[in-house]
């Protein structure tokens, strides 16, 4: 017999991995879009009204095509490499609070899946495991190109998660927690992260990148170097999984930075206009979405922008320059925090 | 509330994978997958100790398991660098390639 | 060579069969995967020479082939859904033109843009391929040396419209394996 | 699949990688087979000819006014300079007399055409790097430029511009207007394009020792154009063999320092700039110029007459055939010009037996020449390397394999 | 070093290698040496290392092949001194059954491509070429396109009437033609 | 709560078998990331959740990352691999075996008294450990510093390609 | 390597200042240009709703004239075909019988004119050759069709219609309009000779 909350839980569930899915989706529009406005181009404008229905003919023509399955390749693991990349991808929304929670009849809904003290490291486990989608499928397509894809991406992956937890361990170090729900709350009022950790915030806004593989870290696909990169020899829908993967990494991420450094649903001044607590939630969701949505738009303006790194140049950036930094940036908050007096 | 499972079963399960690590190790001549054995070794005393530790209310077990870790991590480092270096040097990771100090 | 040379008793490609004929049957189900698959034709640029500069033409801003929701290149046969073959293919590149196509998955068009692509053009010489339908079967031509953007969209539109026509069976029917086998594929 | 060799002696093991013939980074089409350490390249064995069209023997079978669409497909980045390097060799054949006109029109031609083949190098340098923006702004303006062949000649890449003895036809009003635009207008653009990449450290670390090749063993390797002078060699055709008119224009010839692919990358750039100012002096001195007419020489033997005449002339009617035909008489002999082409020396050596057609036409191909330095460059370096020192190397397949 | 007139080239190089050079001519703008296969390569050792004339660039190389002529092949090359801004052309004729030359590999690396298509296309072989394989056409081709006895056309066409081009063997339906003439 | 104790352990001893079987390599990682899926489990039956997601990002997020990384790197198949001898086969199933009999006989007779209920121990909970690492077990995760300082120098060393 | 000329100027800067270094300046700068292109108008001609206008003289498909009284130009001479370098053009000549002359202006006249599209690069040297002004190439683009039969294109696509003629005026120079006004000349007389 399922209880309320449980049957609460599970709409929940349902609702953020369908709003995931359909920003994922349209993510993949907007890119076009965004591209091609930057490139004094229109972007696709034939598939319905502007190509609004351009995602959903990519996604039926991609079920509908010829699935390809090398005979060389295992057949078992070619197949799991997708299916783990797209899991992961989306099991990440399961922290992140979406709003501050409505309370209607006297029970309080919670806007987030599930508050586990230890959010941060949810987030790391399960971003930590995605890359083996990526290793296993250019593993298993068995094609040069492919493995040379995989191994570029294990390599990276590895490398900025580093940089990455120790750019927040800084922000947790101020923080004290590492629940999700409680770094939004303490930023209330405008006291967003960002302000006390500039650096930490731009060594993780570079992983971020690195960990998203998008430009200037996309080497694992680099299409001028290694044709597909870990898919190439992937077709259909387990194709349509890696792509989508990647356009749903960037909206955790953008989401992740949006709370841990941007306050989340957190906007100040509003709480002075608006007193209804309900109403003052849901314009913190749409403030969250606001904000998550600006840095989609970042990641898409970064890879138009700019050429794409090295492999080896990438992992110099990574080990020797974002790595002493941001021991560098603990270094700082412990010192300022001593400073302060905050340290017990 | 559900009911304990009795600390016994703990051990028997990190028993068996213990065995089963060391299996591994006698049987199989890749030293990777020797050394992906040892891990597994590791872990079942991890398990173990997690076990101890939560039945006793005891955090210095879970503290161990930690520094378990941080040891099996810098050790498959290194670890991993020999076996590359070996595999460089002879183009085979067989163990029994590795008979040098053998006399 | 002499290989190609038997093979000029194929005359000309036949059309695509199923979109017209038996077996064609729009349902709506065919008519909604047909939209989606012709607004969203990834294509193989197979770009060898000088059409391949017009295909650059295409994609840049001024004509913006991402218009048709195809900006998207998939250099990787497995992904694309049309091959586009712009430029001279010469005999030593047959193979590995026929190759690539063999790789694609189902279904898959062909485009063979420009003359040299489609019967030679003026390389009428000891090393070029006579056209391309030579080894495998092309559904659209589009003629110039090289074709204006506009008529590589012209093309394209073309393909549209084959594609968008297509009943689901077509790539099962005994014509469609009987005009592959012609060219010896599978 | 096998992904590996063991050679013989040694007991390690290295990656093969096949790179092309159909790899998107080739950009036309040939073979390189990478031996490879990890992702450094140890050695490369090329395999061209996957477009190879018989341009020598066709030539051999074409009178040579129907060899200028077999140029067009030379270096189909720059189509023009090749149509008015023919030219300029049967001209060279014939002894003919240009007029200065002709010959600043033809500077303003194929400067705009060498303009055409940097954007598509350089910005391509671009794209293999991952910045695909910039070439879009850039190609804009080669679109523009397309706009003007199309006004003189009326076609956009495969021009066949021009004719022996001159142009075809006056370039019209149109044509006046757009090419001043341009002039006046692609230096923004241009600088926007830079800005993009020239400074970026991320550009700067990709390109900067990447491919490298010192100036004496680009000499052994006959290298020319852009790529020798980006080994730091100042040899350009059009200042050591002056040719239509160069020795009246100034402008400089610019140097890189060791050959890299940013060298490469920049002594192109610094040619636009001095492509543009070359464009700029040919437009003030057609300004000065008494002669406001001639587009063509006086050459009845190989210019075709004016049709009213051809209508009106019986003689004239009959050189209109005769030349049609091919059947006017040429000079025995053998010639050999060479104009810079966008990727360097570009010569014709062209025997004449009298006869309509060429007896034996050899192309100096310069991408030919000095593409088999390629494996040589890129030896020690990584497979990024080896795809951005095969873009700045402009290898065009269709003047590589002709 | 003042730039070298050709009269000081042509002296030097007639007092190196006395009878092998044949003629000396001037071709438009161009001075055309005809050498003897036996100094094919000395020429161009001799002037590479010669410190006054510096002939270091290798312009371009390529085959010739006419069948009237007693010697019907030759091998051409063009040097260039950039220093002194002088460009010169060796030929030199060999007859058909010999069409062996030494290689110029081993004074400009830049040759070894230009000779690999001399022999693709005329079948020289060169003495001393570190790779002498075919390199534009396919490596089972069985014979040497560029020979005046080759044809050009690629016998597989058949969407034009050969019989307007001087060609004899037409496949081309001149009676469908007629037929849509009614 | 038994039943998935059962379900972990079936798992995870399972997976353990398959690591040591498997063929291929690859295989092995595969199913050694399985295993210790199932431990991350027990732990968190255990409400050791810190240590739980601790294992998964170092176990599966790192180290086998890094194994799986060497695999593909030196390209290691199935075929690579000789068995052992059969007498060596038989040899090693029977002491490993018999050190199986021998330590369930040992645990067996073994006093196991647990106080408290494991699932709702405190111990595991962030805060708890923390003090415990950093206040009662301060020097020794200062010197683990040092031994990874020490071994990151090592592998640096030893991956670090003469110069030809 | 000494200067051959002395005209050369090294144009690398290799060294990179510290703002170069750290990045970030740059990418900014490239993130500026890039966002003001984002509300910058696109340049994108829409093409099959929109067209962009082709310069008069350009190559696009042939058209056979007929002179200003509805009769064919073309005297099947043949210059085209031999210009032709992609060999395209197909012709069969034909005498001209008594009471064709509406139809054809000279006494010979091809009676099959094809030519393969697929074939021609529009080169626009068969326009040239032709001695009678007879062939063009106008700003019309050859379509794209499924089937290679479909380029050859016969007397029935090539020959303008009598009703819709194709405007190829730009292409003529100004001396051959001047010519064909003067309608006293042998040339331009032919109309009168039928009546």
């Amino acid at each position: 017999m399922l209880s309320p909350a449980l049957l609460y839980t599970i709409l929940l569930i349902v609702v953020v991995l369908g709003i995931t899915l359909f920003i994922a989706m349209y993510s993949t529009y907007a890119e076009r879009k965004v591209a091609a406005f930057m490139q004094d181009r229109v972007g696709p404008d034939r598939a319905g009204p502007f190509g609004i229905f351009q995602p959903v003919a990519d996604g039926i023509k991609m079920f509908m095509k010829e699935e390809i399955i090398p005979d060389v390749s295992n057949k078992w693991l070619f197949i799991l490499g997708p299916s783990i990349a797209m899991l992961t991808a989306c099991m990440t929304s399961a922290v992140i609070p979406w709003g501050k929670g409505l309370t209607i009849g006297g029970t309080t809904f919670p806007m987030q899946i599930t508050d586990v003290n230890i959010g941060i490291l949810y987030i790391f486990g399960v971003v930590s495991i995605g890359v083996y989608g990526i290793m296993i499928g250019g593993w298993a397509s068995n094609n040069k190109y492919s493995l040379l894809g995989a191994l570029r991406a294990s390599s990276q992956m590895i490398s900025y998660e580093i940089a990455m937890g120790l750019s927040i361990i800084a922000l947790i170090m101020m923080t004290g927690t590492l629940s999700l729900k409680e770094i939004v709350q303490q930023q209330a009022e405008g006291h967003w992260n960002i302000i006390y950790q500039p650096l930490g915030f731009l060594i993780f806004l570079v992983c971020a990148f690195a960990e998203t593989n998008r430009t200037p870290f996309d080497l694992p696909e680099c299409e001028t170097e290694l044709v597909g990169g870990y898919h190439t020899e992937y077709s259909s829908m387990k194709l349509g999984f890696y792509l989508f993967a990647e356009y749903i990494n960037m909206f955790i991420s953008s989401a992740v930075i949006s709370t841990l450094y941007f306050g989340g649903y957190q906007m100040p001044f509003i709480a002075r206009f608006v007193h209804d607590p309900n109403l003052l939630s849901i314009l913190g969701t749409v403030f969250l979405f606001a904000k998550i949505f600006f840095f989609i738009f970042f990641f898409m303006w970064i890879r138009w922008t700019v050429p794409r790194f090295r492999y080896d140049q990438l992992m110099d950036l990574g080990w020797k320059k974002l790595i002493p930094l941001s021991i560098l940036n603990i270094f700082l908050t412990g010192l300022i925090m001593w400073w302060m007096g905050n340290v017990k | 509330m559900f009911s304990a499972i009795p600390l016994n079963y703990y051990i028997i399960v990190s028993t068996l994978i213990f065995c089963i690590g060391v299996l591994g190790v006698l049987f199989r001549r890749n030293a990777i997958v020797i050394f992906m054995c040892i891990e597994l070794m590791l872990n079942a005393i991890n398990l173990l100790l997690v076990a101890f530790s939560s039945f006793h209310g005891d955090a210095a077990g879970q503290v161990f398991v930690f520094f378990i870790m941080a040891v099996a991590a810098a050790e498959v480092a290194v670890g991993l660098a020999i076996l590359t270096m070996i595999y460089r040097n002879t183009g085979s990771v067989d163990i029994n390639f590795l008979s040098k100090l053998k006399w | 060579m002499t290989e190609l040379q038997q093979r000029t008793t194929v005359k000309l490609a036949k059309s695509p069969p199923g979109y017209e004929g038996p077996g064609f049957f729009a349902t709506s189900l065919d008519k909604v995967v047909g939209l989606a698959r012709k607004n969203s034709l990834w294509p193989l640029p197979f770009a060898t020479s000088c059409c391949g500069i017009e295909f650059m033409a295409t994609m840049a801003s001024t004509y913006d082939f991402g218009r048709f929701g195809a900006e998207r290149l998939s250099f990787s046969p497995r992904q694309a859904d049309l091959l586009m073959i712009m430029g001279t293919i010469a005999k030593k590149m047959g193979p590995v033109l026929r190759q690539v196509y063999e790789q694609m998955a189902e279904p898959r068009w062909v485009l063979s843009v420009g003359a040299c692509a489609s019967s030679g053009g003026i390389f009428d010489s000891y090393s070029v391929l006579q056209g391309v339908d030579h080894i495998m079967p092309v559904d659209v031509y589009v003629p110039g040396c090289a074709p204006r953007p506009e008529q590589i969209l012209e093309g394209i539109l073309n393909i549209q419209k084959l594609v968008g026509n297509e009943s689901l069976r077509r790539r099962n029917s005994p014509e469609y394996k009987a005009l592959l086998a012609s060219y010896g594929i599978e | 699949m096998d992904t590996s060799v063991t050679l013989p002696g040694e007991t390690k093991t290295y990656t093969t990688l096949n790179l092309g013939p159909t790899h998107p980074a080739t950009h036309g089409i040939f073979q390189n087979v990478l031996k490879m350490d990890g992702e450094v390249i140890l050695d490369a064995q090329q395999t061209i000819g996957y477009i190879h069209r018989a341009f020598e023997k066709l030539a051999e079978h074409k009178p040579f006014y129907q060899v200028t669409p077999l140029t067009d497909r030379l270096n189909y980045c720059s189509s023009p300079i090749n149509n008015i390097g023919w030219h300029m060799t049967v001209e060279k054949l014939i002894r003919a007399e240009i007029p200065r006109r002709v010959e600043y029109m033809r500077v303003i031609i194929m400067e705009l055409s060498r303009i055409t083949d940097h954007i598509i190098c350089n910005s391509v340098i671009g794209v293999d790097t991952g910045a695909m923006t910039g070439f879009l702004y850039v190609f804009q303006w080669r679109e523009f430029i397309y706009e003007i062949y199309e006004e003189i000649c009326g076609e956009r890449l495969t021009t066949n511009i021009g004719r022996i003895g001159g142009f075809e036809r006056d370039f019209s009003e149109t044509a006046w207007r757009k090419i001043r635009h341009i002039v006046k207008e692609l230096p923004a653009s241009l600088k926007e394009f830079e800005k993009l990449l020239v400074r970026n450290r991320i550009f700067m670390d990709r390109t900067i020792g990447c491919g490298p090749i010192s100036a004496e063993r680009a000499l052994a390797f006959s290298f020319s154009g852009p790529n020798l002078r980006a080994a730091g060699v100042d040899y350009d055709v059009r200042v050591m063999n002056p040719y239509s008119s160069y020795q009246d224009f100034s402008f400089e010839i610019p140097l890189g320092t060791n050959g890299d692919t940013y060298d490469r990358f920049m002594v192109r750039e610094e040619e636009m700039w001095q492509s543009l100012d070359i464009i700029r002096q040919a437009l003030d001195k057609l300004d000065t110029l008494d002669d406001k007419t001639s587009f063509h020489a006086d050459l009845p033997d190989f210019y075709l007459p004016p049709k009213e005449e051809v209508y009106d002339s019986m003689e004239a009617l009959i050189y209109h055939f005769k030349i049609v035909m091919g059947e006017t008489d040429v000079p025995v002999g053998e010639v050999y010009h060479c104009v810079e082409g966008g990727n360097g020396e570009l010569g014709f050596w062209l025997v004449s037996d009298g006869g309509r057609q060429a007896f034996r036409l050899h192309f100096r191909r310069p991408c030919f020449i000095y593409y088999q330095a390629y494996p040589e460059m890129i030896r020690g370096g990584l497979l990024s390397d080896a795809i951005l020192t095969m873009s700045s190397m402009n290898v065009i397949a269709g003047e590589l394999d002709a | 070093m003042n730039k070298p007139d050709i009269e000081q080239i042509t002296d030097a190089l007639k007092k190196e290698f006395g009878d092998d050079i044949y003629a000396v001519s001037q071709e438009y703008d161009f001075p055309v040496f005809i050498i003897s296969k036996k100094v094919y390569v000395q020429v161009a050792r001799y002037l590479y290392d010669h410190p006054d004339f510096q002939f270091t660039y290798l312009t371009t190389s390529c085959g010739y092949h006419d069948p009237k002529a007693p010697l019907p092949f030759a091998m051409m090359y063009q040097l260039h001194s950039l220093v002194h801004n002088i460009r010169l052309r060796f030929k030199s004729f060999t007859p058909a059954n010999d069409l062996h030359y030494d290689s110029l590999t081993a004074v400009f690396p830049a040759a070894n491509w230009m000779e690999r298509e001399a022999y693709d296309f005329y079948g020289f072989r060169f003495n001393g070429h570190p790779d002498l394989r075919r390199i534009l056409n396919v490596d089972d081709m069985d014979y040497f396109p560029m020979r005046k006895e080759y044809p050009v056309e690629d016998l597989t066409r058949y969407d034009k009437d050969d019989t307007l081009f001087g060609r004899k063997d037409s496949n081309f339906d001149r009676e469908r033609l007629m037929e849509h003439k009614k | 709560m038994l039943s998935i104790f059962y379900f972990l352990s079936f798992l995870a001893i399972l997976c353990a078998l398959m690591v040591v079987v498997s063929k291929n390599p690859v295989h092995s990682v595969l199913y050694l990331i399985l295993t210790f899926f199932a431990i991350a489990g027990h732990y968190v039956l255990l409400n050791a959740q810190f240590l739980a997601a601790v294992h998964v990002i170092v176990y599966a997020g790192a180290i086998m990352v890094l194994f799986l990384y060497v695999i593909m790197m030196l390209n290691l198949n199935a075929a690579v691999e000789p068995n052992k001898k059969s007498w060596l086969k038989i040899a090693a199933t029977a002491s490993g075996g018999l050190l199986m009999v021998v330590l369930v006989g040992i645990f067996r007779s073994a006093v196991t008294s647990g106080t408290g209920n494991p699932s709702q121990s405190q111990v595991g909970l962030v805060h708890n450990l923390g003090v415990a690492l950093y206040r009662d077990f301060m020097r020794p995760f200062e010197v683990s510093s040092i031994l990874f300082l020490a071994a990151m120098v090592g592998a640096v060393m030893l991956g670090k390609k003469e110069i030809h | 390597m000494q200067s051959l000329t002395n005209r050369s100027r090294v144009v690398v800067r290799k060294e990179m200042t510290f703002a170069e270094k750290i990045y970030i300046p740059a990418i900014l700068a490239g993130l500026r240009i890039t966002l003001k292109h984002f509300f910058k108008k696109s340049v994108t001609v829409r093409y099959p709703e929109e067209k962009r206008p082709f310069s008069a003289v350009y190559r696009g498909q042939h058209v056979l004239k007929r002179d200003e009284y509805g009769a064919e130009c073309c005297t099947a001479c043949g210059l085209c075909a031999v210009a032709c370098p992609a060999e395209a053009i197909t012709m069969v000549a034909a005498e001209r019988e008594p009471g064709e002359e509406k139809l054809y202006r000279e006494e010979k006249y091809a009676a099959i004119y094809e030519i393969n599209m697929l074939r021609c690069i529009f080169c626009g040297l068969c326009e040239d050759a032709c001695p009678k002004e007879a062939i063009f190439l106008t700003d019309r683009l050859v379509p794209a069709f499924n089937e290679r039969g479909d380029f050859i294109y016969g007397k029935d696509k090539l020959v303008e219609p009598v009703d819709a003629r194709i405007d190829i005026s730009k292409r003529q120079t100004d001396a051959v309009k001047e010519f064909k006004t003067h309608k006293e000349l042998r040339h331009n007389r032919l109309k009168e000779d039928l009546d």
